[in-house]
């Protein structure tokens, strides 16, 4: 076990030289602190340099068996990733570790993501052939671990292979079957689609409360519970799985006693039409998906639009077009979120900055589509549904009460005083339509996706009805803006230039405040929940800055909306390679703007 | 009122519970809205039928929901008056599927035509019965696409000339029950426009059936495909064409019963009583649990010009999918012990 | 028949005077010039007043019986709409007005939309039960034959109603029989999904030539057939019919021998994926459809763009949002065609403006397709596709050639000087990606929707790959630009305000120019047919004038567009009431601006 | 070169126009790709087979295309040196069916997962089996959804516990072989990964096949459903397992042959030869017309726990959707004929 330490020492630190190559990327692979003698584990470190927290919490773990676990665990951070050789983990190698039970099972590694694989088998079997004698052919795993570490961190294993080239140079079965094992390993990761967590540290002091740590998807999945919590609704998810959204879906499986109905469907249109009927039905309805399945969603979106039923669908966005980049993060999905239907269907857009914060921004979603009858959708991407952070776990008592009234009464008269149920007739103030559902006596209705006359909720082709119906979905959205926090302008709110974020690129935004901070400039910084309608004051802020500077992981989309909404020359700084701004990468984009 | 609050009373509850679901009459069930099939059109006896089975059901208008794609037959849940939505083309079996899981207290029909359930609808169809989702679908088999002026449809036969094929179609067609039965359909059954009764009885049993029930209603679209099938259901065919399957009896019709079916591994045959002997005759068992002889009578007449078997193929009593009723919303301590469920670790305010 | 020519005499007076009070609507019916005795056949003139050909052709004709056919139908316009009663064209009823075969089957009918409708039937099964005598209940079909025309022409049946309510008061069978037919022929109208078909007259004078009447549809399909002719290559054509689109489907349907394949699949999705595989195969593929299979398409047409396939989406147009309005007419799909598809996705969009057009906008369609190796949205609506115009008839011959070379030879070498196939080597030019068939021996290449790697093709997963991928894509799309026709400016070219159009929009902003300048209002007209990417010197143009006007069938879309890519002012005139803008309403609306 | 001048030599030409078609070897038809599944997948066993079956099957690599959808199976068009598309999820059948129509001349093959084409795909993989469109379909049957980590798939069991389904799936599985029947499929087979020998022959049949032609793999995701088949592929349990289909021969099976299978009504079932006599025994036909013994067969052992057939259930010839190839491009006279057809007038130059 010895030599695997040195092994791996070695392999990591040629992996830091690797990286050095790449000052301010921000996954870094270094020594460890130390080698446990008799303990198969390595520690890799990733950390933005910018974070010097005391604690220097390892993001990744790699145990090999349960005694690797056992003393290496409390070096992890919580969120981190356990990456697990489930070969070692037979009741032998346990009971030597000390563990009563499996640890796998005992839910004692919930704070973190567990990527449990059969790193032992899959060797084996993959370096059967090179001719190494069976005990070498145990040991390469390690390199199928570094594999998939490789895989996570978009590294690439050519450097690698180059050091084993070298440093197996006399034994030419052992040198192939750890190219072998590492190329499966990298392998492996691609075929089950595993990417990389991120361990981000709030840049704010860290007030009094009680934390853990949390990802994306876990806080948007909680969210959405703490929604219907608060709407006093069950909750309904229909959803097919894609990465990097399949999470949510694992996590609301788990809680039906919290009133989660979860329903896997045949496909993506399947699973939002079955939203939409849960919806009708009186639940909190919600679909989750990534870029294909949003659009494959268009048309019954369309038609959620129509019927005016409330309707969440959480969009993780990930590498596009098409298939794309399934593990890769990008924030490429705003367009198609604003417009990616067919007629004039405008819909409240809505987008997480942090991993923490996409528990308030599903609740956030949920209040406005129930409060005007609206899908919502929610804008996440795979940075966050992967990143982690220390997170001040919020008061479930004080969180808001976001419940509505269902209609249980007729809300219309006839000219002989009959009483009807008008499934049309709006709220003066939200515009919303009443929320009529079966099992009410009285209030049958029915709904549909052709043309509805204002009030009865009847079809009709009538021109005049046909604008006033349009412009009343509209209004209705639009009005939303009022309903809705104005933005907030941070860091020297009197400079003369702005920048706008929106999404996950709010981190490394912060960073890159500070950084030009120092760097003499100055610059403030408004980041966007709200994507539609924009808050009430976002114009009147616009006006203040000569400079207006749009950092996006797309091509300049949120850019285009300002500039057609404002007429502001926005000026987009993009980055469409499926990885996040590193802060230095950004400084410097910046900084060439304000050149 | 919580939805969660809402109780059921659903197909399954007993006649003790029923009795206290008001009586109702047809027109309980009939819409303000002006019903605009053409003159003629099948779907107007069907809409008859249903709204005169209704009030045998035993259940509630405000507990009834009709969920339909587009298309003319489509149109039905305008004049139910029910809780009701004309969906997308194709996606009212996705659609009832969410709400009837949501909802296991209510009685969820879908309506569509061969177009809706079997072209752009088919996957959603064929998951639908395989989940035992507990529906009542109908699909009304008129052998075209009628609202888009008659093009071919999946079930239109070989050759059709229409306007998407003016040189005759080449796609060999569905048969509606042969795919329900290939999906694990635990109800199948066929009946058609000109059969009031028949349809008002098969409505019926498919909706006390616990689990999806799927019924192929032959429906003359007099417009775009008139006489569809009149070789089998017009009134003077209708004796010996039409082949009534009845639970535990052999199967035989004509005049005075002179014709027969016998089934065996090359499918169905009609047979003279008087030459083969009544005893050799197939008897009919709904309940089979393999679906063999169920799928042998389903192809019988691939083209409605031969004996058509009609009633119900099949009724098997399978586990249905999700029947429970969903736990209420959950409770802010539910969601505190949530939220503080695994490690968690507190900074305190001298310290912080 | 005397007493039916009568009914529809005084009918038409009245809807004629109801009429009146939309002086402006372009659908309008009035008197007939005369009756004919004997003739069961009414005549319905429908005419936008600007217009005054000597002519005066009827654009609907509806015939009881083949005599009033074969005396009437001279009186039609070509391309105009002849409702046919069905149910008279027995026989001896042909025999007896001199027909020899029936003229529905003789193809004479050709140059005319064709309504055959068992009317007879109809009207008898429905006025069942309202007591009226069988001679009596045969007389109200023409009732329904009225109700057709409303439904057709958006008039409210109410009016008539009152007047049958008047005039047979003292026979309530035959008042309810009537009304009951009415209502009938209307819901038969929409059932069947029946629009009205407009014939238009163009402004210009006609030059010499051959000339035939075209709806945009049938230009549309021939256009499509054409672009075969011209690329020298079949046509596969990949369908499911959808109101107002099955036209074309139908049309392509027709001519197998002119190398074209039609296909209707199980649903949108197949058919446009079953297009992608022709285009794969080398044929030139096409898939038309409506906004609701727009929508459907959106992850295929993903996929197309990353495969970088030659391919044509045709998007009739019709009232959104969801199933919306079948059978009007809109312009709301124009931000779909742009941004409907999830991650960075961009293709070229362009949009037909007269119905005759329809057949170069095809061509143009298939030739950029073709040369960039791309799907191209070609947008039409539900006006323009029943819509019918005097068309001087293209010269074949003089068709432009817009064929390209497939590739049959290696395009790359190893650096063992081994000949290689690269799938995305592009041409230098155009940045198009070669096109290598099936059956090219040697070429075998596998393409896919994740992302690819510069030139080989091979998945990459490289994040500077992606950016240079997804800026190349880009790159490609936006360099049409140079390969276009610059707009023209039409009007007065030195005047302050610029109006500019799309699509069907042409004919009322074309009609409200000469108005406006009646009115002493000095106005430009630019009309654009491509709109993504936009002309060159679209920005230079646009910096001309100090007010941009923007009338659209929707809540502003290109107007967005241009202000987000120009950053001027760009006013709407928005209209979404499922109607075309009429030349008066225009001429207000943008007379209201420019006050 | 324009693709009407492709000339077809489809698998329906004669032996004498095959000759002309090159040898290869299984090397030939590998590309140069890692293939990057899971060490020990059962994929890496069905690309072999397949490569050593390509050349028996007479075709040239130019001429044939794999098409796939998403998810681990569909990887495979990566790894074949043939033309390929890996397309999107379950769109694959849709696609090659535009391909098959558009080149007839082709040989198009179809792969996906359990997912990828009973799920999200199922509708297209029944429109082109009910075509008899001109394709070779293989659905690799995992039980699981294996690129995406684990959730269960339409063909896993009732109870079964996934990352998408915590205590246990409630959804009845289809059986793929049943839905290919009740589509009216022509050819309907099933191999396993475990046996080399076995899909090679399958493989080649299937493509020999003129129509659509459908095979089950049973394949085995070693790392998110391992030894979803061994019950009845494991080494030692094949023997007694697995029920051998030979056309016009009883079913036999087991350890000189001592158990077999009758087929009637209520389906299939395992018999001792000794007990009821070998006469009594199912005659295996695959050419019958009837689907209904195809039907019963293919629901046995709906659990792999059971002894369970393999091989082809149904070969029948139908005809096929759209053998002809298409007409070429047409001409510019053509043309103007077209555009000219109908009513027209003239405009004099004096005149106009
Ligand atoms: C997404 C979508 N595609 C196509 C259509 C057009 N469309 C409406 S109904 C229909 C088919 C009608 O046939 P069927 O389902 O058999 O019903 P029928 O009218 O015969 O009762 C089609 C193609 C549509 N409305 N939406
Ligand atoms: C439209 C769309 N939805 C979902 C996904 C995610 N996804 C990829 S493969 C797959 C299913 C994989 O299962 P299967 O088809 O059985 O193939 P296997 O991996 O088991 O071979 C899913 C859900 C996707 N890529 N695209
Ligand atoms: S078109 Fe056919 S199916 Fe539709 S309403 Fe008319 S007769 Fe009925
Ligand atoms: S996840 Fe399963 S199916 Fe996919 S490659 Fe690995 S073993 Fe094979
Ligand atoms: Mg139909
Ligand atoms: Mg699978």
């Amino acid at each position: 076990m010895q030599l695997t330490g040195d092994r791996f020492t070695a392999l990591a630190a040629l992996a830091g030289n690797d990286l050095a190559t790449l000052p301010d990327f921000p996954a870094e692979i270094r020594a460890p602190a130390g080698t446990l003698p008799g303990v198969s584990a390595f520690q890799v470190r990733i950390a933005d340099r910018e974070v010097t927290t005391p604690g220097d919490d390892a993001a990744v773990l790699v145990a090999m068996n349960p005694a690797a676990l056992r003393s290496e665990l409390s070096r992890l951070a919580k969120g981190g990733t356990v990456i697990l050789n489930g070969d070692g983990f037979d009741e032998r190698s346990l009971t030597k570790a000390g563990y009563d039970a499996d640890p796998r099972e005992t839910g004692e590694l919930d704070a973190f993501e567990v990527i449990d694989v059969p790193m032992t088998t899959l060797t084996k079997t993959a370096v059967k052939g090179t001719g190494v004698s069976g005990r070498h052919a145990g040991r390469s795993k390690n390199f199928f671990a570094l594999g998939i570490l490789a895989w996570m961190y978009s590294r690439d294993t050519e450097a690698v292979n180059a050091w084993i080239d070298a440093k197996f140079a006399s034994d030419d079965a052992v040198r192939q079957a750890n190219r072998k094992a590492l190329a499966v390993g990298h392998a492996y990761g691609e075929t089950a689609e595993l990417a990389a967590v991120q361990v981000t540290v709030p840049a704010a002091v860290r007030g009094p409360g009680t934390y853990r740590s949390v990802d994306g998807n876990t806080a948007l999945a909680w969210g959405l519970i703490a929604a219907g919590v608060c709407a006093k609704l069950p909750v309904f998810l229909g959803s097919y799985p894609i990465t990097p959204a399949s999470g949510i879906l694992h996590e609301l499986a788990k809680h039906p006693d919290a009133g989660v109905r979860t329903f896997q469907a045949e496909d993506e249109i399947a699973a939002i039409a079955a939203a939409i009927g849960a919806a009708f039905g009186g639940h909190l309805a919600m679909t989750t998906t990534s870029g294909p399945g949003l659009s494959l969603k268009s048309e019954a979106l369309g038609l959620a639009n129509a019927l005016e039923l409330p309707l969440v669908l959480v969009d993780i966005q990930r590498g596009g077009p098409s298939t794309g980049l399934p593990t890769k993060t990008e924030a490429s999905d705003l367009m198609q979120a604003m417009y990616g239907r067919h007629g004039e269907s405008p819909l409240p857009v809505i987008a997480a900055s942090r991993p923490g914060e996409c528990f308030d921004v599903a609740i956030e979603a949920a209040r406005l589509a129930l409060k005007y009858r609206t899908p919502v959708i929610l804008l996440s991407d795979g940075y966050l549904a992967n990143s982690s952070e220390p997170w001040l776990i919020p008061d479930a008592a004080s969180l808001p009460d976001i419940s509505v009234e269902l209609t249980t009464e007729p809300n219309h008269e006839t000219v002989d005083g009959v009483g009807e149920f008008w499934p049309y007739e709006r709220d003066p103030d939200t515009l919303a339509r009443p929320w009529a559902v079966p099992g009410t006596p009285g209030l049958e209705h029915r709904l549909g996706g052709l043309e509805k006359a204002d009030g009865t909720g009847n079809i009709s082709y009538d021109p005049e009805n046909h604008q006033r119906m349009t412009d009343l979905r509209a209004a209705k959205v639009a009005g939303i803006a009022e309903d809705i926090a104005p933005v907030e302008v941070e860091g020297n709110v009197d400079s003369d230039v702005l920048i706008v974020g929106w999404g996950s690129t709010w981190g490394a935004i912060t960073h890159s405040m500070a950084r030009l901070r120092n760097a003499g400039h100055s610059v403030a910084h408004v980041h966007l929940r709200h994507l539609n309608p924009f808050p009430a004051n976002l114009g009147e802020v616009l006006g203040r800055y000569s400079t207006i500077v749009v950092p996006e992981l797309n091509s300049g989309q949120l850019s285009r909306l300002l500039r057609a909404e404002y007429l502001v020359d926005a000026h987009s700084i993009s980055k469409v390679a499926g990885q996040p701004f590193s802060a230095a990468e950004l400084t410097a984009r910046i900084s060439e703007v304000l050149r | 009122m919580s939805a969660a609050t809402m109780n059921g009373h659903g197909p399954g509850e007993t006649i003790e519970q029923r009795v206290e679901v008001p009586t109702t009459t047809r027109s309980d069930w009939q819409t303000d809205q002006e019903v605009r099939w053409c003159p003629g059109c099948g779907d107007y006896s069907i809409l008859a039928a249903m709204q005169l089975a209704m009030p045998g059901m035993g259940i509630r208008r405000e507990d009834t929901v009709v969920i339909s794609g587009i298309g003319c037959a489509a149109r039905f849940p305008y004049y139910m008056d029910t809780y009701g939505v004309h969906s997308i083309h194709g996606r009212a079996p996705a659609m009832a599927t969410g709400l009837a899981l949501a909802r296991p207290d209510l009685s969820v029909f879908v309506v569509g035509g061969d177009g809706d359930l079997l072209s752009i609808g088919g996957n959603h169809l064929l998951h639908a019965l395989r989940r035992n989702v507990n529906l009542t679908i109908l699909l009304f088999n008129n052998r075209i696409y009628g609202l888009t002026k008659g093009q071919y449809s999946p079930t239109s036969e070989v050759g059709k000339h229409t306007k998407s094929t003016p040189f005759g179609s080449v796609d060999a067609p569905l048969h509606p029950l042969a795919v329900a039965l290939g999906a694990g359909a635990t109800f199948v059954a066929r009946t058609h426009d000109m059969d009031r009764q028949g349809m008002e009885a098969i409505f019926q049993r498919a909706h006390a059936h616990r689990g999806a029930a799927f019924v192929e209603i032959l429906q003359n679209c007099n417009v775009f495909n008139d006489g569809a099938f009149t070789d089998v259901t017009g009134k003077s065919a209708r004796d010996e064409m039409l082949i009534p399957l009845t639970h535990g009896e052999p199967v035989r019709f004509g005049e005075d019963g002179h014709a027969g079916i016998q089934v065996d591994l090359d499918g169905g045959r009609v047979v003279e009583v008087d030459e083969v002997g009544v005893e050799s005759l197939y008897v009919h068992d709904e309940q089979r649990s393999s679906p063999t002889a169920a799928m042998a009578l389903a192809l019988m007449a691939p083209e409605p010009t031969e004996p058509m078997p009609m009633g119900v193929f099949r009724d098997v009593q399978l586990p249905m999918h999700h029947t429970e009723e969903v736990a209420g919303p959950g409770t802010r301590d539910d969601l505190a012990a949530l939220l503080n469920s695994g490690t968690t670790w507190t900074v305190d305010p001298e310290v912080g």
